[in-house]
């Protein structure tokens, strides 16, 4: 399905935004909040995986279904695994597209990356303490 | 015990009625704040020591050691980058410039992936704007356009807008029209008089389309507009320009979205044209507790609130060139250093990659996305908590941090001045 | 007098040159000119092979090629006013910024910020523009103020940015808001362009390719055919929302798209 | 134990009568004595005018609404654009320069005492931390009280008591040093997009008129016997025919100080306009000196403005609004909840435009028209007129009838009828100019009893010695000479210690704050006033706990503590 990201706050991002290390935290920010007839069209369901494609990458997601969301759009919380899919174009005005940016839906059985996992595809080394 | 009027350090509402209840070093509770101030002021699980990459993992160094590598490195590099600022305290941020000047680095805030493009609008147009309060005690017509504060800024509503109660305004609620304009019907949508649904990145041309319409020319205006019948916007105007006091807030649906600082320019213009009929202000929501600070500072030291080069000696100012991420994404710096920020988690990986191709160095209490990428990092005191120090809240209102736990962990200041001291030394100046 | 700069192997290749000495008038005194890498000073010698040949009493006599990998070579042909620069390669941003007089020629891309502030001499760029070409600086009123720019391939976004004076040809296409702020000179884009001209005070812009999202703001005046072009445009007067007289000429508006 | 021995100096000290006397200044631990020892580092003056260090009694140059000029202007801060050398840091700007800018220049020019013009009490904490990166100048803040609500409910209640209990207790906690009035009472009538015409008009909401914030505000400084006087920027700046307000103003003024005026007029050219639009502007300088001429209870500055490009900044939102609807530029407004407002828009001052000529003629004429010139100080109101950087020049308009000609002669031809410059032959002295610069402004602020401008025995060795010799230089001719002479000082000392020389900053500042507290009984102290704490609570957005500024904002704070009469 073709689709447009919106990327944003929210609070169950902000809550755990201190403690990346934490489980609630990955739980917030890798989910993609989708319109419940186009998670239906997708024929994937609440808590499925799909994975999402863009000019700059792609990345599993794990589903919910969100009321006010149009059809057609997505929402994922800002977040390593949003900028996984959003490019470093910034149109020389230093500011990324966070928002607007074309994305494939396709579900998967993927798992969910780690942050760990995340950070290491791009040179990273977990640390944990 | 209970400490009154603290000050949470999380996002630009910088509410200062909070009180908190401390038992010896531990807080057990907050009162007052939101969900994100209370996780923002009882989460501590901090690194215990600064930690240094090695060949097969991490390992644990001192802080004097840490403190020599990060001079040693940042003083060979060609073009070193300084990222973050925005959730430390003012002190800490005048040094960072300081030292970016002795280095002749790229220093650069977290406006650039957030109000940065506000930044730009504001310079080509000026910013008609004012303090919370003054809203609070007269806006009768409040324009949320592109922001969701129920989500990223909880209390706005309630303790400047929306559910405040004014001198000139008693019942709030009664008295206050609340307009929300944004892409999908978010929970801010759903307590507003009235909700504009916009399409994606066309807020330019219906920004455009509404400063037509307060200048008396809405008659050559389409059908509709990005989606929005033309009824609508003339019923909003027509709101609008009979408010005796109204305020717009907006927020990164209108830095983000395509267009970028153009779309905020086209808003300020707006506000422009409706003071020609009443009384209009337009205040950006600054999402970090102190990036308005960082901003400031950087502006009063080197002239620039953000996104600025020392490489020629002087401070050059170009977003889009001189920005982190721009920066980042060519491969230009060959160090860096960031402070109390997670570009890890908050940049696109194209540019986020390259801190790991780099000695990169991080000041911040927590283990967060950017720790795997970076060589060495340090933890230190956590700003409105167990630090004091100036922070400036979304309307530039200047307050201060309390500190209310004692706290092993060195203040973020005081390790950037021994880096500072250090680079001075070396550099024989 | 013919000055050849060839680039050198570079130990940190990505390092931006800002090189704004690199000017024709430069070279009269000989090439022991200093440019920066990131913020170190390096001797042009350092930086880059240079041959020159023959000799110029004035500078208007003088052309400088650069070849090699001059991607990230910034700032070249800053304040220049006459003689000729011939970039063989791509350039970096501010490429001819503050330019009064002389040629540049660009044979590859060119970055952001072509033409920054020009006011006058002329700029062709074979390849594509990067965004902001021939605009003006953060927070000043005008953009270029004159001479020409020509770029045979695309612009980027926010082409012609507070375009004051002077003409800005854009064979290919633009990408998002060319024309925007515009308060005089002239604007040519053959190609599409999206949200053009908006905020537009005062000078023509002519699209002879499709437009995208049209601003709503645009009053059409008149439609008419132009001597040397085939087809008619549609003529627009704008921005309304401003105290707009600007003049936008449009070859295919996209029936529906456009006016909505 | 640091001394030092000035040597020859070519001394001009007004509040000490003396006039270019050979002398040495003897200085022990930046403080001015009687001998020094023989191994005191010596500087020989080699017989050049030597004055004590500037004062600049109305300058923009700290606090939030200073650095929002900075912040909306890239354009303005790449064209003053210097790199870091020696110890001096890097600096940006031309019009409103950056803190380090503003600190050196000043600095280059003998300035070692700054009043800063306009500070709202909510945000004093960013003037104070600006004032410690302003290193190299004295600083004090002008508290604006012009729109404060508990003020005018006081002034209503006719309560001089409460007013000054309020007073009292905002600046000793924001660590204010005197009050200032913009606009008064319009700044509040901004708050709803209006503006207030005659200082008879009724404050909506709050009824009362600016007359009468005025009076009350001026007894309620009195009866905290506070240094400095009421600062006050008038009623209708900026709009032609407004030398009648400024007039009826003038008529409110008592004269119960004899130390020292009870009223402060700042940058008075902006109110000295007679006509009724644009296009009839005329000059009533003339009216406006005779009054301060007749009054000797008013101080007023001139105001000058210089051409060129320069940023207003005031207080005054609504007419930066109106400037706004004139000239199209950017236009910035912060107004501040429960006390004033403020607005920001660049200027340009041409001299094809009659009105800016007119307005330029008016600053000299105030000047050369105020018969005692501790009544009329030269400022430029920075950088609303000009940027300081401009002094010398006004210093040689004023000393110069020929340079003055010249100007002229350049200017729109309609400027001879408008204005009475041409008529006006008087040429200051070095004395004059001397009061004009540092002496009137010491008098003036009160701050003479804190040993500033002046050399007495025990004064703060702040010297300012320029490349001048007085008797070799005839500035009415040369006038050049004296321009480029007070642009840069040979030596610019502070507190001892030699801080810049021949216009270069060579060590770290380290500058002190002033600031008043002033002493009122406990009964008067608002802050155990539950009725002021609870609207305070209610209606500002800030906790009246985390309301003061605390101390470690002024490491090397100087608090004057003033008893009140009450």
């Amino acid at each position: 399905m073709r689709a447009v990201l919106n990327t944003g706050r929210n609070v169950p991002q902000g809550v755990a935004v201190e403690h990346k290390g934490s489980p609630d935290y990955r739980a917030a920010v890798s989910v993609c909040h989708m319109n419940p007839v186009d998670l239906m069209e997708l024929g994937s369901n609440e808590g499925g995986h799909v994975a999402l494609m863009s000019r700059a990458g792609s990345v599993v997601l794990t589903t919910r279904v969100a009321e006010g969301m149009n059809r057609g759009e997505v929402f994922v919380p800002l977040g390593p695994y949003a900028n996984r899919i959003i490019s470093a174009e910034t149109h020389a005005t230093g500011m990324p597209d966070f928002k607007g940016e074309p994305v494939d839906v396709v579900p998967t059985d993927e798992p969910v990356m780690t942050i760990g996992e995340l950070m290491e595809s791009i040179g990273g080394v977990w640390y944990d303490h | 015990m209970i400490i009154k009027d603290v000050v949470c350090p999380f996002c630009g509402c910088l509410c200062d009625d909070l009180d908190v209840e401390v038992d010896g070093q531990t807080i057990i509770k907050v009162q007052n704040g939101c969900t994100l101030a209370e996780a923002a002021l009882t989460g501590n699980n901090r690194l215990p020591a600064p930690i240094r990459r090695t060949a097969t993992g991490w390992e644990e160094i001192s802080f004097d050691d840490a403190i020599r590598e990060t001079a040693d490195i940042l003083l060979a590099a060609d073009r070193p980058l300084l990222y973050g600022w925005s959730s430390t305290h003012g002190e800490a941020q005048s040094i960072g410039v300081h030292i970016a000047e002795l280095l002749g680095a790229v220093i650069d805030n977290t406006s650039t992936v957030c109000h940065g493009p506000s930044i730009l609008a504001i310079q080509e147009v000026g910013h008609p704007g004012c303090t919370l309060g003054q809203v609070k005690n007269r806006a009768d017509v409040v324009v949320y356009w592109g922001c969701n504060p129920t989500e990223a800024h909880p209390r706005h509503m309630s303790r400047y807008t929306t559910f405040a109660t004014g001198f000139f305004v008693p019942e709030a609620q009664k008295d206050r029209t609340v307009i929300v304009v944004d892409t999908r019907r978010t929970e801010s949508a759903e307590i507003a008089d009235e909700f504009i649904q916009i399409e994606r990145g066309r807020d330019y041309e219906v920004l455009a389309a509404l400063r037509a319409i307060v200048r008396g020319k809405g008659s050559i205006l389409p059908r509709e507009i990005a989606g929005i019948a033309r009824e609508q916007l003339f019923r909003v105007a027509e709101i609008c320009m009979k408010a005796k006091f109204g305020a717009i807030f907006f927020g990164l649906g209108l830095t983000m979205s395509s267009g970028k600082y153009k779309n905020v320019r086209n808003a300020i213009e707006l506000t422009d044209e409706l003071n020609r009929h009443t009384k209009f202000t337009i205040s950006p929501l600054r999402g970090h507790g102190n990036v308005y600070g960082s901003n400031e500072v950087f502006t009063w030291i080197t002239g620039y609130p953000y996104a600025v080069d020392f490489a020629r000696g002087i401070a050059f100012y170009n977003p889009g060139e001189t920005t982190a991420v721009d920066i980042l994404r060519r491969g230009e710096c060959d160090a860096a250093l960031i402070v109390a920020s997670d570009p890890g988690a908050h940049f696109p990986h194209a540019a986020a990659a390259h801190l790991a191709k780099i000695p990169t160095i991080l000041i911040d209490p927590h283990r967060t996305a950017t720790t795997p990428l970076c060589r060495l990092q340090m933890p230190c005191t956590m700003a409105g908590i167990d630090a004091e120090g100036t922070a400036y809240r979304m309307d530039g209102v200047p307050i201060r941090y309390k500190k209310f736990l004692e706290s092993s962990y060195p203040d973020d200041a005081d390790i950037l001045k021994r880096i500072h001291d250090r680079i001075r030394e070396v550099q024989g100046s | 007098m013919r000055v050849i700069l060839e680039t050198k192997q570079r130990k940190k290749p990505f390092l931006p040159i800002e090189a704004e000495t690199i000017i024709p008038r430069n070279f009269l005194k000989g090439p022991a000119l200093t440019v920066f890498e990131g913020n170190k000073e390096r001797l042009l010698s350092d930086l880059f092979w240079i041959f020159v040949e023959g000799t110029a009493v004035s500078p208007d006599k003088v052309e400088v090629i650069l070849k090699g990998d001059t991607a990230r070579i910034k700032r070249v042909g800053e304040y220049m006013d006459t003689g000729t620069i011939r970039i063989q390669g791509d350039i970096g941003m501010h490429c001819g910024n503050f330019m009064s007089g002389g040629v540049i020629e660009i044979s590859g891309n060119a970055d952001a910020w072509l033409g920054r502030e020009m006011l006058g001499g002329s700029i062709i760029c074979y390849g594509n523009a990067g965004h902001y070409c021939a605009s003006g600086y953060r927070g000043e009123k005008h953009g270029m103020k004159g001479g020409r720019v020509e770029v045979m391939g695309d612009a980027g976004d926010f082409c012609a940015e507070y375009l004051t004076g002077g003409e800005v040809h854009i064979h290919g296409s633009c990408g998002d808001m060319a024309g925007v702020e515009m308060k005089g000179g002239q604007l040519i884009i053959e190609g599409d362009a999206t949200r053009p001209c908006g905020n537009m005070k005062d000078g023509t812009c002519m699209i002879f390719g499709t437009v995208h999202h049209m601003l709503p703001t645009f009053e059409k005046i008149d439609t008419k055919k132009l001597p040397d072009r085939d087809g008619t445009v549609v003529v627009y007067k704008g921005d309304v929302a401003n105290r707009g007289k600007g003049i936008l000429m449009i070859k295919k508006p996209l029936v529906g798209e456009t006016i909505s | 134990m640091t001394e030092l021995l000035v040597k020859n100096a070519c001394v001009i000290d007004p509040l000490n009568k003396i006039l270019m006397e050979i002398m040495d200044i003897p200085v022990r631990d930046g403080r001015i004595v009687e001998s020094v020892s023989a191994g005191a580092d010596v500087i020989d003056a080699r017989g050049c005018l030597t004055l004590p260090g500037g004062i600049d009694s109305h300058s923009h140059v700290c606090g939030t609404k200073v650095n929002f000029g900075r912040y909306m202007s890239p354009e303005d801060m790449r064209a003053g654009r210097t790199a870091r050398r020696g110890k001096m840091h890097v600096t940006s700007g031309y019009y409103v320069p950056t803190t380090y800018g503003n600190s050196y220049r000043y600095s280059a020019m003998g300035y070692t005492t700054v009043l800063e013009g306009a500070m709202a009490p909510l945000e004093a904490r960013h003037t104070h931390e600006e004032f410690t990166a302003t290193p190299h100048q004295d600083m004090l803040a002008n508290t604006l009280f012009d729109g404060n609500w508990a003020i005018m409910e006081a002034v209503r209640a006719k309560d001089i008591k409460k007013a000054a209990a309020i007073v009292a207790w905002t600046l000793s906690a924001v660590k204010g040093y005197s009050i200032k009035l913009t606009n008064p009472g319009g700044t509040e009538a901004w708050g709803w997009g209006q503006d207030l015409s005659s200082i008879h008009d009724m404050v909506p909401n709050f009824n009362v008129t600016p007359a009468e914030i005025i009076t009350t505000m001026i007894a309620a400084n009195e009866l905290l016997g506070l240094p400095h006087s009421v600062h006050l920027h008038c009623n209708n700046l900026g709009k032609p025919g407004n030398y009648r307000t400024t007039l009826q103003t003038f008529d409110l003024v008592p004269d119960t100080n004899n130390g020292r005026q009870t009223l402060y007029a700042t940058h008075v050219q902006f109110h000295a306009y007679g006509g009724t639009t644009w296009r009839d502007i005329s000059s009533k300088a003339d009216d406006i000196a005779r009054a301060v001429n007749a009054k000797p209870q008013i101080v007023m500055d001139m105001g000058q403005i210089m051409f060129g490009r320069t940023m207003t900044m005031t207080a005054d939102g609504p007419m930066e609004f109106n400037l706004y609807c004139l000239h199209h530029n950017k236009w910035s407004n912060h107004d501040v909840e429960l006390e004033t407002g403020s607005g920001i828009i660049p200027v340009l001052y041409s001299k094809k435009s009659l009105v800016n000529c007119v307005m330029w003629a008016i600053g000299l004429e105030l000047a050369l028209l105020t018969k005692n010139p501790y009544q009329c100080l030269l400022e430029t109101d920075n950088p609303n007129g000009a940027p300081f950087v401009k002094y010398p020049e006004i210093i040689g308009l004023l000393m110069s009838k020929r340079y003055r000609d010249e100007e002229c002669a350049t200017l729109n031809g309609g400027t001879e009828q408008r204005t009475a410059l041409s008529a006006l032959d008087r040429e200051m002295d070095w004395n004059e100019i001397a009061i004009m610069t540092r002496a009137g402004q010491a008098k003036a602020l009160g701050i003479d009893a804190q040993g500033k401008g002046h050399f007495r025995t025990g004064a703060e060795a702040d010297i300012a010695i320029y490349p001048i010799r007085c008797r070799d230089v005839d500035p009415t001719t040369e006038y050049r000479k004296v321009i480029e002479g007070f642009q840069k000082t040979m030596y610019t000392i502070k507190r001892g210690r030699v801080v810049a020389r021949d216009g270069d900053v060579i060590v770290e500042g380290a500058n002190s704050t002033f600031w008043v507290n002033p002493v009122v009984p406990d009964d008067l102290n608002v802050a155990s006033d539950p009725e002021f704490v609870k609207k305070f609570e209610e209606y500002y957005t800030v906790r009246m706990g985390n309301y003061p500024v605390q101390d470690v904002y002024l490491p090397r704070g100087k608090c004057i503590r003033t008893e009140a009469a009450l």
